[in-house]
């Protein structure tokens, strides 16, 4: 697949992202707190590329300041594709509880603006399908939803707009194991069947070795190691991936 | 007959607190918009042989000290109460909720100006805020609607924002930020349907604290002028006479109390629905 | 000898319109000393189970029937006196999120020391230093320090270090552990795990562990009971069930467990 | 301690925001105080002296200094109405207002706590519903009705005080209390109805929360639970209510003072207003918003005692 796909989608240079303790007008002084520390990387066209870290290493973080919803940082992040979308990972919080799922599927579109709304329709209806699930949950609200009704609900949404690149932030951790390999599955598949790329944010170990082509390990908002996955799951080089791999059991 | 059936289940299975709240409500509300159209007196009549007259069949809550009717002035006064209690409601919840969203969803220097300002004048009581704004705009019906209005914005911004601050956070409005959503559209069509189950419960009580309010103001004479009647200043008048006819005071405080209960029985309620 | 035995246990909710059964005629042992895993997905009852075992059922609102006998005792149905005796002495909990399960306005010391203050005649000072040394056991550096901190100024790993300290504190024979590594990261996770495992070690205490994550029972657990629904599907010795699972929901949940294989698509479609 | 600085100093600016406020909006006011001083004598030349007299003619920002500089000497203008300084006609009347806020809060506190632990402890019980019932029908009696029921019963029926009576603290210390104790209750009623559900409310919140759970599973008895480990989380919102409440007691013994007949600040502010007597007004609101300012500030302290969480923020 890399001879077809040597197009590049997200180059992300030197990026740095901030945050901002304490905003106030008086006494309270702000402070800068950096967050990602100079990373650099990039995705190309068909890729799925696994983020590796546990809390507070700045995978969300990184997430957001790719897909434009924090600006506060510093270096470059140049995208050769529409909006990259995201999936979060808790499917209770991800969708307005106050829409029906349709509204809520039709919505991207209805912002955009330039179709008409029967076509909108009959979009969200198909997208409905692509992700598995039956046509009356159109008609329901998320709270009247499963777990994995909701994020599969979430990556139709997503997939309205059809991205190119599909940013998964823990998409699976807030479900049972059963349900995860579904949504891992349906994820591999809309992978293959829309040359989608994703970017697989995970602390799983085991899940991003499913899923992913290639991995980034990430500490403290740095960086550590990168890698095939194959090749970094058996010859880990840093420390850290070397003690993330036995905290998992994974040794070979 | 199954429609019905079905309708009646469905208001069994509300809380005990909002059923009762609303039948008061129901019944308040009733009155008050007969009230508009017949009285069984004339409210302004007066009759000098049945001055400070007691309960009876012909006047069911007595006369006052002029031999007006007191049943008739109640329902009048509600009417007035009520009326101001909405229109300062609807001042309050606009400026509320535009305040309360722009400094919630915002945030930084907005929020801080907006919330300085808003702490400033939420430190005072609301009733004396209002007595403030009175003695610069003066007295009389759309003047105490415009007072209270004002007054009463401060704690419905706190509550609009802190709902909006709450949600801001959420993942669905990030998603809704990434499907190209403006700020205003986030605010209002996506952010603002979920606070209305709060805003609802803090209208209802809200509308306890108006009508307690206004009642207080005309009380103190500096609310509703004559002609127009009004529960607070019909106690007030009824305190002078509380010992030769405290069915005059009792009656007026009643409904009064029915009214405010009905209102928070049903915003409790609501809020316990939760 | 037999720490514990679970005999017939029912529970079923009676707080809303329809009866609820969330666990059904549940039967376990557990020996003196053992480690004994409840696996299961959310909703299959393994932590009603555990709050029965812990005596920390509703008291109204529910139907309870069946038999845990504790030295021989049967703590479903004591007098909440006699059970107060055995919880936190014999009986001890550790739960899910440390954060909440914390008093968030008592210092540390205070929360570890309080089993020995209701169970115990020590003096102040015995108190002292049986919290310190317990801290120091949990693995945790400058016990003194930590003793006089709130809840909210240490990490989660910290905090979950804190509530096995005070579970253990007054030496109890069985330690119920409820999801407790689920809220935290890998590299902190295997840290517990190892420290279960010492304490277990050292000291012979019985520990229920349950949790969603086979990989983690595995690692830990001589024997594990799979439930699920509220009915115990299978239990034997841990390796046994992972090589040769018999219940066909078993099996399911052994292939669902993520592992180090590339999945293929063809072989299943979603 | 820093953090009592930092207060102490948000407590600064916020007060002379307000002072600006309040300065500011009577500024706006239709009508000339010069002219309405004169009234029917007002001639076009007799408004201009009295105004360069009064200093009217001065621009805004100079007056305001003026006048909050004064108001921080205690100099607080003089009354429009009765020509003597404000300080004279006010200064008498803080002490009872004072005094009658201050007991309606001793009362509140008293009954609401102790309800409030009741009720919670009982939840679900009979007595429970019954006093949530009689909670929302007090909440929803206006304490000036209160006030007039008292009066009724106590003063008409019972004989017990002289409606409309009233002895001055510098006469009598103890009577001054007594006639005190019914306005002081009237207000109470409501407010510790509603302090009594908050805390209701509170303390079952706290009950369900994880370190109950855990507090129970050391072996605490029910009752070493709710006194060990609810009762200060379950606190925590309730004095921020109690500050409020504080607040709001001021606001209604205003309202109070005039159905006993008692001469406190409100009395003077319901006639200023009817006068547009506005130096008068603009001292008690100046008067009245330092009081609650400082309740809040105090509130907001004793707060960050009790929450070691707010510190660290």
């Amino acid at each position: 697949m890399t001879n077809r796909n040597e197009e590049i989608l997200l180059e992300v240079k030197n990026l740095s992202t901030y945050y901002q303790q304490g905003q106030g007008l008086l006494f309270t002084s702000k402070k800068q707190k950096q967050v990602c520390k100079e990373i650099s990387f990039s995705i190309k066209r068909g890729e799925v590329v696994g983020l590796l870290g546990e809390s507070g290493s700045g995978k969300t973080t990184l997430a957001k300041a790719i897909t434009g919803i924090t600006r506060n940082h510093t270096g470059e992040i140049s995208l050769y594709c529409n909006r990259p979308q995201m999936i979060f990972q808790d499917p209770y919080g991800s969708l307005n509880p106050a829409k029906k799922v349709l509204w809520t599927l039709e919505e991207p579109l209805r912002i955009q603006g330039n179709s008409s709304k029967a076509l909108i329709r009959k979009k969200a209806f198909e997208m409905l399908e692509q992700v598995g699930l039956e046509r009356k949950i159109a008609e329901r609200y998320p709270s009247q939803l499963s777990g994995g009704q909701r994020q599969r609900v979430c990556i139709a949404e997503a997939l309205m707009l059809d991205p190119k690149l599909l940013i998964a932030d823990e998409p699976v951790s807030a479900l049972d194991v059963t349900i995860q390999a579904q949504i891992i599955r349906l994820l591999l598949k809309l992978h293959r069947d829309r040359n989608l790329s994703i970017l697989f944010i995970s602390h799983d170990l085991r899940v991003i070795y499913q899923m992913c082509d290639r991995a980034l390990v990430m500490r403290d908002g740095q960086i550590v190691e990168e890698g095939e996955v194959s090749t970094l799951y058996s010859h880990p080089t840093h420390a850290y991936t070397r003690q993330l791999l036995e905290a998992a059991g994974i040794s070979q | 007959m199954g429609k019905l059936t079905a309708r009646l289940e469905e208001w069994k299975k509300k809380p005990f607190l909002l059923r009762i709240g609303l039948i008061m409500t129901g019944i308040s509300i009733f009155f008050i918009f007969v009230g508009i159209f017949v009285t069984p007196y004339d409210p302004e009549a007066m009759d000098a042989s049945s001055k400070l007259a007691g309960i009876s069949f012909k006047h069911i809550m007595g006369c006052d000290n002029f031999g007006r009717d007191v049943f008739s002035r109640v329902l009048k006064g509600s009417a007035t109460t009520l009326f101001i209690a909405t229109g300062t409601i609807g001042i309050g919840i606009t400026g509320g909720i535009l305040i309360g969203a722009f400094a919630g969803y915002f945030g930084g220097v907005l929020d801080e100006l907006l919330m300085r300002i808003n702490d400033a004048a939420l430190a005072f009581p609301s009733v004396l805020l209002a007595l403030v704004l009175i003695s610069l705009f003066g007295t009389g019906k759309y003047q105490i609607i415009l007072s209270m209005g004002i007054a009463f914005i401060p704690s419905f911004a706190r509550i609009v924002r802190g709902e909006f601050i709450r949600y801001r956070e959420m993942d669905y409005v990030q998603q809704a930020k990434l499907i190209g959503a403006g700020s205003f559209r986030i605010m209002f069509v996506h952010i603002l349907p979920n606070t209305f189950r709060v805003l609802v419960s803090s209208i209802l009580i809200g509308f306890n604290n108006a009508v307690l309010a206004e009642a207080g103001l005309s009380f103190l004479g500096i609310g509703v002028q004559p002609p127009d009647a009004s529960l607070g200043r019909m106690l007030s008048e009824a305190q002078a006479y509380l010992f030769s006819r405290p069915g005059y005071a009792l009656c007026v405080g009643g409904t009064l109390i029915f009214i405010i209960l009905g209102f928070s029985f049903s915003g409790e309620g609501i809020g316990r629905k939760v | 000898m037999t720490l514990l035995e679970i005999k017939h246990l029912n529970i079923e909710f009676h707080d809303h319109l329809i009866p609820e059964t969330v666990v059904f005629d549940l039967n376990l042992q557990m020996e003196e000393g053992e480690i004994v895993g409840i696996v299961g997905e959310s909703g299959s009852g393994k932590t009603m189970t555990a709050l029965a075992v812990a005596g920390l059922l509703p008291r109204h609102g529910m139907k309870k029937t069946g038999e845990i006998l504790f030295d021989s005792r049967n703590l479903l149905f004591c007098d909440r006196k006699v059970l107060r005796t055995y919880q936190g002495r014999e009986i001890a909990m550790v739960f899910q999120e440390p954060m909440t399960s914390l008093n968030p306005v008592k210092k540390i010391g205070w929360q570890v020391e309080e089993s020995l203050k209701i169970h115990t005649d020590l003096s102040e000072e015995e108190r002292y230093s049986r919290v310190v040394q317990v801290l120091q056991d949990v693995e945790l550096k400058n016990p003194e320090e930590i003793y006089h901190k709130y809840p909210h100024e240490l990490s989660g790993g910290m905090r979950q270090r804190v509530m096995i300290a005070a579970a253990i504190v007054c030496n109890p024979r069985l330690l119920i552990a409820d999801e407790i590594t689920t809220a935290l990261d890998v590299t902190i996770q295997d840290q517990i795990i190892k420290l279960l495992l010492k304490i277990n070690k050292a000291t012979k205490m019985g520990i229920l562990f349950i949790s969603h994550d086979l990989s983690l029972i595995r690692r830990i657990c001589n024997r594990v009971a799979v439930m699920k629904d509220g009915y115990l599907v299978e239990e034997g010795l841990t390796d046994q069930i992972y090589q040769n699972p018999i219940q066909e929901y078993t099996k399911r949940l052994i292939a669902a467990v993520p592992k180090c294989e590339k999945i293929s698509l063809e072989e299943e479609e979603v | 301690m820093k953090f009592i600085i930092k207060k102490a100093a948000s407590l600064l600016i916020t007060l002379v925001f307000v002072s600006l406020l309040v300065f500011l909006s009577f500024e706006f006011i239709p009508g000339d105080p010069a002219s309405s001083l004169l009234g029917t004598q007002a001639t076009p030349e007799k408004v201009e002296a009295l105004r360069e007299e009064m200093g009217l003619n001065r621009p805004t920002l100079v007056r305001y200094l003026d006048w909050s500089s004064g108001f921080i000497r205690g100099d607080m203008g003089t009354s429009y109405s009765y020509h003597i300084p404000v300080k004279e006609m006010v200064g008498g009347k803080v002490p009872i207002t004072l005094a009658l806020t201050l007991l309606s809060f001793c009362f509140t506190v008293m009954i609401a706590i102790p309800l409030g632990i009741y009720m919670a402890k009982h939840a679900g019980g009979r007595l429970d519903s019954f006093l949530g019932v009689l909670n929302q029908i007090m909440m929803a009696v206006p304490a000036f009705f209160a006030g007039i029921l008292l009066t009724f019963f106590f003063g008409l029926v019972l004989h017990w005080f002289t409606p409309g009576g009233f002895v001055s603290y510098e006469v009598n210390l103890g009577k001054f209390f007594s006639y005190l104790i019914l306005p002081a209750i009237a207000i109470a009623i409501p407010k510790s109805a509603m302090t009594a559900k908050l805390l209701r409310g509170s303390i079952l919140e706290q009950s369900e929360l994880d370190y109950a759970r855990t507090a129970y599973s050391r072996g605490n008895s029910t009752n070493d639970v709710l006194w060990k480990h609810l009762l200060k989380n379950a606190m925590i919102p309730v004095i921020t209510f109690l500050g409020m409440v504080l607040a709001d007691m001021i606001a209604g013994s205003i309202i109070i003072e005039q159905v006993f007949g008692i001469p406190g600040l409100g009395r003077i502010l319901l006639t200023s207003i009817a006068n547009r007597d506005y130096p008068v007004v603009q001292a008690i609101i100046m008067i009245l918003a330092i009081a609650v300012n400082l309740i809040n500030t105090i509130v907001d302290i004793i707060y960050h005692q009790i929450d070691p969480r707010i510190k660290y923020q």
